[in-house]
């Protein structure tokens, strides 16, 4: 038997908007984006946006925060901010490596550069390293199909990508081989 | 006040002013099945075993969504829509582990009513087997995610008439679960109340009341109709 | 289906695979019309008969209990082979039960040490090899999963009037014994089937 | 702002011109193989050549040869749009080609980098409507939209028109939604427009989430005001005084453009309370999807603009009975609203006739896969695939067409024996394919179909909301199932069963993407039913 998420800690979750404990100057920036919004309970995806952009990802802690701040059920913010690709709730990789799976990108090979990253980590799509070095991903179309198949590292595109110029990527950053 | 009049079946049949085809199908006692809707709580058409055919409409519709028109002719039994419930019922059983024997609703589920009414005597795809937990922590209910089959009546009840919104359910497509809170153990939620309208709502052995052996999970779905009637017509207003 | 187009006197086996023997002893349960039975056709096979290899030209089996490990798998490819029709005989049959209840953990590795390690009481130990005890499949699986079968009769166990009631069919009696529809609880049949209405 | 006041604009951008026009298209396609180096190249080697005085260094959107890019175009006769024909495309322009560029155009002449040639039929058989203006407006700059003829169909639309005869208009013209089902966009239209409600929405769905299509994201970074001018119009056929555009999170760079055009407007008084001194309020807000392709359905798309989770209800009721927070809501997609400032300009007879009988007007298509010319094209409705990837797309390098995909994974993959087939809405739907938002896929004939489908099921599995369970879970089993042929562990039995659950789930699922889910595995098994059989073994094997 086991269960699935952390509490989060009690003493945040009575906090009026603002002046979060913690004394985290980001979310007085969180609360400022929130309040451009009217605090409107309809501009949650876009308050998650901001939350992300301001924390890198969205703790239990920063849901509740939300939640109070827009007067809504928790279970609803929960349910939405995992609803959708684009919100993560844990941290993410120092590193990056999103492999586009694009219709263009599939039909030219990009499903064995994901292999072959994901053989040389030991990890999946969606994941990071337990090391916290390395997170892969895919994407749905860059929108670079000239290039395909195309890979974004830390954010640069690159094209025409084999399974050899993704694993010297990886050799570069020092991502160490996972179990296979 | 006007009734409406339509062909269920065949049959000629008047139904109440803006019922459901759903609804007008009870009135006259065709039984169509049912797993997501539930008396009392808003429909969300869902779980598709309603669907029935009407003519002059080339998609199948949910007869708990579709409102009873004059003139509508309905089909709620046929060969094809009984396949298409067949293996509904079936992707149910293979999604989740649904293990009657040792179930606490065995005999009072739904999900397994459906099976035996529809005849389904096997499953023909791969079980999944999803390797899923059991949350005990609330003082006196629990929910196995083994048996839940996202019908969100539990979200529905707990939003719509208890008023808590502790349901909502997580993530998307096959990987979408049920939660309370902020996917923390039940026991620890802020919002629940305890009114246990979900374990009454809930139509499998999925949300229980602790301390149920084998079967002995009933479900009094009258409770909750009675609650949803008596505010409906303001029974309880002085 | 029915055997009974055949001149000869209709052979019929049970086979007990990964299960619990409840089918067996429900099929027991079937008491004095075990004799009537025993008239209609010869029983060439089962666990509660002393036969060592299972034969030729069966014409039914009813098969209890999930294929689970490499044992199962050559008895039930042998049973298919050798017989017409194939009954999947109870829940674990059909559905594999709570013989697959071990599936959501994955490898059989996984499966050993959850059972003889992490729940066991004290020193746990996964029993080394031996040529006696058959190697787990990597899934369990209901039985039409690795045959093909030709009837269903599900239930855990299914109740005796049941299995009498598909024996008749199998065996063209003229008026086989009325069932209604099933309650799972009670193991017994009733006609309402209505869940908490 | 009026008549004469945008000319006013127009006649300054005009005059403001240098005589020499150099244009590097930083559009999504090109600024990934480094075109943002090679345009701040340009501007900074134009300084150190000291022709800053002649010379306009110009950011861009999309000049269509995506496969080729970064394209940068050098045209003299003193940035006059007709003389575009002239000018010289560069291709594939690294950031150190920039100084000979540069050095070409000081003395004349030609730099010794490849050139498109523009005369190919990838470029001469397209018709631009929807992409009139992209490679030639600067997106960031609204006065270069203006110069380009831009809001003066809105001007025209609120001065001399009443709704209704835009409506008229829209239906004569015979618009159909370019989103994928091709709804008549006037009967859209008209059914907002009757339907009482206090308040009423347009949306424009920029949920563009097909893997292999970028014709919206193009449009929207290369010529965003054209799609707020379309949402314009249609907010005042329909009397909306609001509007959002849905667009995908994915696309930073035609957010960026979006919010920067949105102001700009704003600004000049093109969007805002009493448009251009009328009676007319329209207001337009971004939201930002957060990666979820079901959220391109209308239902889903306004529960996710109401910060839901974004899940299909029923239709109906429809958007435009029972819309956002419950009024009644118009919901194009970009390429739909793209086209009609230009119908409003220049009417709807001469929409109607560009295209077939049925399908008027243009398609833009994302043309990629095995060929050689991949990038956007525009192109008349009734032109055949074949004259698309043959033609324009220029064949594949070493091989043979095998298929062309349509439609994303809701479409199908027409074989190369229906090659001569018109892309029209009937003809492709004809085939078992949709016409889609307009990703062409093309496959030559290493390309496995069976291993297709399941990648298109992988899709609509992993994009599947959860909500109704024939989509939920039949796309799991459905993908199982493929999976289980590819491997070559299938038998004859799972092949029938991977049918029946096809026909299960599309009519039984609750919304678009479940019902389509199956069409990638049922156009694969009309064409190339042997590959599967192929695939397939006499006996089952434990997996």
């Amino acid at each position: 038997m086991k269960t699935e998420a952390n509490a989060p800690s009690k003493a945040n979750s009575r906090q009026k908007n603002g002046n979060h404990p913690s004394g985290d100057n980001r979310f007085t920036m969180l609360e400022t984006s929130m309040k451009k919004l009217r605090y409107q309970p309809d501009a949650l995806i876009e308050v998650l946006h901001s939350a992300q952009g301001l924390f890198g990802y969205l703790t239990s802690d920063l849901l509740l925060f939300v939640a109070h701040a827009l007067k809504l059920p928790p279970s609803r913010v929960y349910g939405v901010a995992t609803f959708y690709h684009f919100f993560t709730l844990e941290p993410r990789g120092l590193h990056s490596c999103s492999v586009c799976m694009g219709t263009a990108c599939y039909v030219k090979g990009a499903g064995s550069v994901l292999a072959a990253v994901e053989g040389a980590t030991g990890i999946k799509d969606g994941m990071t390293t337990p090391d916290g070095n390395l997170t892969i991903s895919t994407a749905r179309c860059l929108g670079a199909c000239g290039i395909a198949p195309a890979v974004v590292y830390d954010g640069e595109v690159a094209g025409r990508q084999s399974p050899e110029d993704a694993l010297e990527k990886l050799n570069e950053w020092e991502v160490k081989n996972g179990p296979e | 006040m006007t009734v409406t009049t339509l062909t269920i079946n065949g049959e000629l049949v008047s139904a109440s002013p803006g019922a459901s085809v759903l609804e007008a199908a009870r009135e006259n006692g065709v039984e169509i099945p049912t797993l997501c809707e539930l008396e009392g709580i808003s429909s969300a058409g869902a779980c598709r075993l309603c669907l029935v055919e009407i003519s002059g409409t080339p998609r199948l519709q949910p007869a708990c969504v579709t409102a009873a028109t004059e003139g509508m002719e309905v089909q709620t039994d046929s060969e094809r829509l009984n396949r298409y419930r067949r293996m509904i019922l079936e992707l149910l059983f293979a999604e989740r582990n649904h293990i009657c024997p040792v179930c606490v609703a065995n005999g009072h589920c739904e999900l397994q009513s459906r099976a035996i009414e529809n005849g389904m005597d096997h499953v023909r795809f791969s079980y999944q087997h999803p390797d899923l937990s059991v949350d005990i922590t609330h003082e006196r209910f629990g929910i196995d995610q083994d048996r839940c089959i996202l019908c969100t009546r539990c979200v529905r009840v707990c939003d719509e008439l208890e008023g808590a919104h502790t349901w909502d359910v997580a993530g998307r497509g096959t990987k979408s679960r049920v939660i309370t809170d902020l996917n923390q153990p039940w026991g620890e939620s802020d919002t629940c109340t305890s009114c246990a309208k979900c374990v009454e709502a809930c139509p499998t052995g999925a949300i229980f009341r602790k301390g149920s052996s084998v079967g002995e999970m009933e479900h009094r779905r009258d409770r909750i109709r009675f609650i949803a009637d008596a505010r409906k017509k303001k029974e309880w207003s002085p | 289906m029915s055997v009974s187009e055949n001149k000869r006197r209709p052979r019929i086996a049970t086979v007990w695979l990964a299960g619990c023997s409840g089918c067996h002893m429900s099929f027991l349960d079937l008491d004095e019309w075990l004799f009537e039975l025993a008239k209609l056709a010869d029983v060439v096979y089962s666990p509660v008969a002393d036969v060592k290899e299972y034969p030729e030209n069966v014409d039914a089996v009813l098969v209890e209990g999930a294929v689970a490990n490499e044992d199962n798998l050559e008895l039930i490819r042998k049973v298919r082979a050798r017989t017409k029709a194939v009954v999947s005989f109870g829940d674990c049959a059909v559905t594999g039960n709570v013989t697959a209840l071990r599936n959501p953990l994955g490898d059989p590795e996984n499966v050993l040490k959850r059972a003889y390690i992490e729940e066991a009481n004290t020193g746990g130990r996964i029993p080394s090899d031996h040529p006696l005890v058959p190697k787990l499949l990597p899934k369990v699986l209901p039985v039409h999963q690795v045959v093909k079968v030709d009837a269903f009769l599900w239930g855990c166990p299914p109740d005796a009037a049941r299995i009498r009631a598909v024996l008749e069919k199998l065996l063209g009696v003229e008026k086989p014994a009325e069932v209604d529809a099933i309650n799972p609880a009670a193991g017994q049949e009733t006609a309402k089937t209505k869940d908490g209405e | 702002m009026d008549q004469n006041e945008l000319q006013a604009i127009a006649e300054k951008e005009r005059k403001s011109r240098k005589p020499i026009r150099v244009s590097c298209c930083t559009a999504a396609g090109c600024l990934s193989s480094n075109s943002q180096a090679v345009l701040d190249n340009l501007r900074a080697e134009v300084k150190v050549a000291a022709i800053d005085g002649r010379v306009d260094v110009c950011s861009v959107g999309c000049m269509k040869l995506c496969s080729r890019g970064p394209l940068v175009r050098v045209a003299d006769g003193g940035g006059r749009r007709d003389q575009l024909k002239d000018a010289v495309l560069y291709e594939s322009v690294q950031p150190d080609d920039v100084a000979p560029v540069i050095r070409a155009i000081v003395d004349g002449g030609r730099a010794d980098i490849p050139v498109a040639d523009r005369s190919h039929p990838f470029f001469s058989r397209q018709k631009p409507i929807v992409l009139e203006n992209c490679g030639w407006v600067e997106p960031e700059r609204i006065e270069s939209y203006i110069e380009a003829g831009g809001y003066r169909a809105l001007h025209y639309v609120l001065r001399e028109m009443t709704p209704e005869q835009v409506l008229k208009e829209v239906t004569q013209s015979g618009l159909r939604g370019r989103g994928g089902a091709g709804f008549p966009a006037g009967v859209k239209w008209a059914l907002v427009a009757k339907t009482p409600s206090d308040k009423k929405y347009v949306v424009c769905n920029a949920d563009e989430g097909d893997p292999g299509a970028f014709m919206d994201r193009s449009v929207l970074e290369s010529d965003p005001h054209r799609v707020l001018e379309g949402m314009a119009i249609a907010a005042y056929a329909v009397g909306a005084a609001q509007g959002y555009i849905y667009i995908r999170g994915e696309y930073p760079l035609a957010i960026n453009r979006l919010q920067t055009a949105i102001r700009s407007a704003k600004r000049m008084g093109l969007i805002g309370g009493h448009i251009m001194d009328s009676p007319f309020d329209f207001n337009v807000d971004l939201r930002i999807g957060a990666g979820a392709f079901v959220c391109g359905e209308e239902t889903a798309l306004m529960a996710s603009i109401e910060g839901k989770r974004g899940a299909p209800t029923p239709r109906p009721p429809y958007p435009a009975e029972h819309g956002l927070w419950g009024h009644s809501t118009l919901i194009n997609n970009v390429e739909t609203l793209a086209n009609v400032a230009p119908i409003l300009r220049n009417g709807a007879d001469w929409f109607a006739s560009v295209g077939t009988e049925k399908s008027k007007g243009t398609k833009v298509f994302a043309l990629a896969g095995k060929i050689r010319n991949t990038g956007l094209i525009e192109v008349p409705m009734g032109i055949t695939l074949r004259e698309i990837v043959e033609d324009m797309g220029d064949g594949i390098p070493d091989g043979r067409v095998k298929a062309v995909q349509t439609g994303g994974p809701s479409g199908g993959c027409i074989p190369t024996e229906h090659l001569d087939t018109p892309v029209d809405y009937e003809s492709l739907a004809a085939l078992g394919s949709i016409m889609g938002s307009g990703g062409m896929i093309v496959m030559d004939e290493k390309t496995n179909m069976v291993d297709v489908a399941r990648f298109f099921m992988e899709f609509c599995m992993d994009e599947s909301c959860g909500k109704c369970i024939p989509c939920r879970a039949g796309t799991v089993q459905m993908h199982g199932l493929l999976q289980k042929i590819c491997d070559g562990n299938a038998t004859p039995d799972d092949l029938a069963l991977l049918e029946d659950l096809c026909d299960m789930v599309r009519h039984t699922s609750l919304c678009g993407l479940g019902q389509t889910a199956p069409n990638p595995v049922m156009s694969t098994l009309r064409f190339f039913r042997h590959e599967y059989e192929n695939l397939l073994r006499k006996e089952a094997i434990l997996t």
